[in-house]
């Protein structure tokens, strides 16, 4: 075991999967220039071939990941911040996710987007969404948002060997934090939620930087006497909503924290779920703490009004509890 | 000037024969309710479509649009399965999960036709960039229309197939409509092979009704990529004599007399049939291949219309690839 | 009253609007030509200019449509078929639901979207997705999907009047069905749901074209003894909540009928709402009908296996009386 | 060739010295943490970014980027709201909810800047629709970077603005890099006004340092639109002084060489400095127009310090505009 940053461990994900598969490759602006520090000794070790600057054009050099995954290649495209998807949505949507359906099974996508989110650190509205849930709604995609480093280089390495599209939203908030990571090879499969700490009264299941917050507030809450089960969700799509629904049962309490808006979030889908597939386990309404379905704005304190907090959660939690 | 002899010649016209009786007997089945979805058919368009083995190897690969029927057969795959998965059979290339706008078949390099009108030259441009990152001399074919050439995917594809000097060839076929809007009121420039000069690379317009002249310019720019030189970008001009989907929409948009222009004397099949004579063949060998042609037609609906349907449960696999991950 | 059907309704109103206004103007591909029967009229009255033929470049000429409300027209934009707004995704969201709070107020975009949307017709995976979940996720859209023709024309009237951007889902399975629609200036408020059918048993919230089984539902279970209130989303953001917290608090029961993918549906939102804030209405599972977390095949009978239909509500809605 | 004369030179300068002093002063502010955000600052680029009041009018439009504090200034917007915005201000030109990245001002005309690379080139084509449909002579103004141009957005806009004839100036403020790309390695052309070949549109590349070239390139385009005679293409070849974002990210991608070259051989103040000395100023009466934008600061630090923070409910105003709707 070492103690590793998220970052590197990510870093680290990249490299073994380079090293193991030469038709692994990475691409995405200024990557070679490792600008966001996360592609540190990947241009010595393989080359600017692959490690690949790509310019300004997501839709192009997205689609064209596509193309490449298509005859074979196994790209990893970074997208460095989340939104700019926006601009390769067609790509994406029409494309990425569609084609192993559509030409029923003969297109393989063996491609993986990673699309950090960058949120609370005024980058105001354009820069600072958390797009999972615009993305739950698409078919083929599978969706993770690794919490810890353990998870964020066992993942990434799972979703680079998946021959389907994976995009992997890390949680910039998440980026420097360090933690236990056993030394070699490590794959965690995509599709299992983790239990983070054990409880009886309330579920708290958190989603991608949410867990810093749900685990600050089974702190609080356990001095409160309130024992909260803190699950975190890891894989969106496929969503492991095995974990969920037992945890509910024990506890029959549900609140959800996901920085995302709230109209069409990842909380609103598992609270659907729950209310249809675990209803009668429930003892109280499911909360929810999101981000309002409103803008982020440049102003620090502002954005600080709008993001989900771990007093939120308390309170929440303790609303559930009357 | 590539010289094109009669084997190649036959081979050339047998392919055009399989796309223009494939397109007239899917519109007869179409309007008789034997199949459906939204239907864009090449036909007059045989020549532009056509890369023969010379140009294209069955490793080259190559991404087709919406209007796609033609561009499978042009690189070789056989008519049942194609015709099957019009009628959404189980045999169906797709196994009936695509339809008309998604004909392909990836064992002989077709990697699909995408029906967002531009979608397709992304596609085309990574599959070369894995060729060139893999250092075999496989070559990428993309083709899409005058009105796809005015989505970004085109300025950022020729872009980046530029910059990194990739094996493509980005075949433009301008059939002068996209939809019912003509290239002349939706696109700024007269030839859209001028486009090329924006990406420093060659471009070039052909009479896209001589399926030599295409042969020719297709394949310079197939021999080039394959060298290692690069990109280029071919237009050809032609026309499609259906409207845009079959059996819909208006046809307010464009002249009698210019579609009866088309079809009589700029007629693509009919223009190399008499190259053919010239060349020395005679009508009986002519009437030979298209009666072979026929034959392949009567048993590719033979097959499709015995092929079992899909199961319902059908509708749930292809999501995902089954995968270790 | 008159009885008009919903294509003549939409162009109704936006013939009404023209003459009424000269800075509205409508644009998109092949509208000139009157394509999809939906423009009829409109080329002859107010010419080539304010009909506008595009080129196929949806990001150009939706974010066009942008910057002319900036400056003070009020464009409506055709985007044929509804999964078309993909290739302009970034300008929908990073231009046209941003602008107005970015800038603080100074920008109004004064746009409608005209999104319709095919599916069940086997036009493939491409082409019949119903993307309002997808856009649902994102701020500052009000997104509506009209359901009668009286609506067709009175909600379309009220989003090119909205200073705000609009898109508004056109089901083409309703673009055929004729109903009454009242004489002179017809104007339905954004943002209300409504009450298609008044019931004591179960509340059956309808999406888009779901009304038609909704009813045809409602019809059958009428029959077995179980009555339904069936109510007409209508708009989808802003969301009508207390009109479905009101019936719900009167049925004790919930299910919603949406004919878009279930993932982080519209469905599952209004179930997220109900499951937070009428919790202690419930006397049952909140139920969705929707369509599977896939795409949709070519073929018409693998595509009817995954649609909503009459039949699967009726058995859902019966499985929630037990 | 246009004429400046002595009153235009003054104003170009002082537009310029604003950008300059800005631009230093909120470098100083957010390195002692006063300021903060994503913070890309123009320095070295003032000449470029320069349209003054004879190329452009009050009611003409233009749109910016990401690095775009200079474009309002160089519209003739105050600095003080300017800054309260990247203090985050209740003051500030988008009370407190754009910061760096959208800087604006409506009032002058400047329609704000747009973060995403290359999304501000279709608003600016749409503005210029309006014009047009209006009937009234605007013109609208688009800056984007050597980045952008490698948008599809790029291509979409420049095809529409051509065919429709309409009155908008692309201008591209090429400045070697694009982040950390160099535009060698990113466009596939030496030029990027090249390109307009692809569009039929006028496309000119001038020394960006030199503000009586740019501002003769602009103002001919800006004639030519407002006369109904279409859209232009202007690419200024220019340079950042600072890096792409202050205070962050590596500085590996270029020579310390190459950096010292242009701030020392290459800066437009200090080459316009020039100009007006050769024309007959004194330095005198540029020291007193710098000394005016000084305390023009001042002022602005004072205002932007002074104003209130926007109250907690601000988070939830302006996701709508008010509407009758
Ligand atoms: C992104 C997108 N926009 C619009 C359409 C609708 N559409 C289908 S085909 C077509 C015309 C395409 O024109 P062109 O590229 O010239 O191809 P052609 O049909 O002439 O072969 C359009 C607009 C679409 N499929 N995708
Ligand atoms: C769509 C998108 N992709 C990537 C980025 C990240 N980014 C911000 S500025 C920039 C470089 C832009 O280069 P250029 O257009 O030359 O403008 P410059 O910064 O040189 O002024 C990039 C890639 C972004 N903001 N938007
Ligand atoms: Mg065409
Ligand atoms: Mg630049």
């Amino acid at each position: 075991m070492r103690t590793v940053s998220y970052i590197q461990a990510v870093t680290e994900a990249m490299t073994e999967e380079m090293e193991r598969d030469e038709s692994v490759f990475i691409m995405g602006e200024d990557v070679a220039w490792n600008m966001m520090g996360d592609c540190t000794g990947l241009v010595e070790k393989f080359g600017t071939e692959r490690v690949r600057n790509t310019p300004i054009s997501e839709a192009g050099f997205v689609g064209a990941g596509a193309g490449a995954a298509m005859v074979g290649m196994r790209p990893i495209v970074h997208m460095l911040i989340a939104p700019f998807m926006y601009v390769a949505f067609d790509q994406i949507v029409s494309i990425i996710a569609k084609s192993t359906y559509t030409y029923g099974g003969q297109a393989r996508l063996p491609i993986t987007l990673r699309a950090p989110m960058m949120y609370g650190v005024s980058n105001a509205a354009q820069h600072s969404d958390r797009p999972y849930a615009t993305l739950m709604t698409i078919p083929g995609l599978k969706l993770i948002a690794p919490a810890t480093p353990h998870d964020a280089k066992g993942m990434l390495k799972a979703a680079i060997r998946d021959d389907n599209p994976v995009i992997t939203f890390e949680d910039r908030s998440l980026w420097g934090q360090s933690s236990e990571v056993p030394d070699g090879e490590l794959i965690v499969p995509l599709g299992q939620a983790a239990v983070r700490r054990e409880g009886t009264d309330v579920t708290v299941v958190t989603v991608a930087g949410a867990i810093t917050l749900g685990l600050a507030a089974a702190e609080q809450l356990a001095s409160e006497g309130v024992s909260a089960e803190v699950i975190d969700l890891r894989s969106i799509v496929p969503m492991d909503t095995d974990t969920i629904l037992e945890s509910v049962a024990k506890t029959g309490r549900l609140l959800i924290a996901d920085p995302a808006h709230e109209m069409g979030s990842v909380a609103s889908e598992i609270s659907a779920v729950v209310a249809q597939h675990g209803f009668w386990s429930l003892q109280a309404p499911i909360a929810r703490v999101t981000t309002p379905h409103t803008h982020m704005p440049f102003n620090a304190d502002l954005e600080k009004v709008l993001l989900p907090n771990t007093d939120k959660i308390v309170a929440e939690a303790r609303a559930l509890m009357e | 000037m590539i010289t094109v002899d009669d084997d190649l010649l036959r081979e050339m016209y047998r392919r055009m024969s399989r796309i223009r009786k494939f397109e007239d007997t899917t519109k007869e089945l179409l309007l008789a309710g034997e199949l459906y979805g939204a239907f864009h058919t090449s036909t007059g368009q045989e020549s532009s479509i056509l890369k023969t083995r010379n140009a294209l190897r069955i490793h080259d690969s190559m991404v087709g649009t919406h209007r796609s029927h033609g561009h499978p057969i042009g690189k070789g795959a056989q008519l049942d399965r194609l015709l099957a998965e019009l009628m959404g059979k189980e045999t169906g290339v797709n196994q009936g999960k695509g339809g008309s706008m998604h004909l392909s078949d990836f064992s002989i390099g077709s990697l699909g036709e995408t029906s967002i009108v531009g979608s397709g030259l992304p596609v085309a441009t990574g599959a070369a960039l894995a060729y060139k990152m893999r250092g075999d001399d496989n070559v990428s074919l993309c083709f899409f229309g005058d009105g796809a050439s005015n989505q970004g995917t085109f300025h950022e594809s020729l872009n980046l197939a530029a910059i990194w000097k990739l094996p493509v060839v980005y075949v433009c076929e301008n059939n002068g409509y996209g939809e019912l809007t003509s290239a002349k009121d939706a696109i700024s420039v007269e030839d859209i092979s001028i486009r090329a000069v924006g990406y420093d690379m060659p471009g070039v317009t052909v009479d896209g009704q001589d399926v030599l002249a295409v042969f020719e310019a297709v394949s310079e720019a197939v021999d080039r990529a394959r060298r290692g030189d690069g990109p280029s970008l071919v237009e050809t001009k032609t026309y499609r004599f259906e409207n845009h989907a079959v059996g819909r929409l208006p046809e307010h948009y464009r002249s009698s007399e210019e579609v009866e222009y088309w079809r009589t004397e700029r007629d693509p099949l009919a223009l190399f049939h008499q190259v053919l004579i010239e060349r020395g063949f005679d009508e009986q060998q002519i009437d030979d291949l298209d009666a072979a042609v026929s034959e392949e037609i009567v048993a590719a609906i033979e097959f499709a219309r015995q092929s079992p349907a899909p199961p319902p449960e059908a509708a749930f696999t292809h999501l995902f690839s089954p995968s270790a991950g």
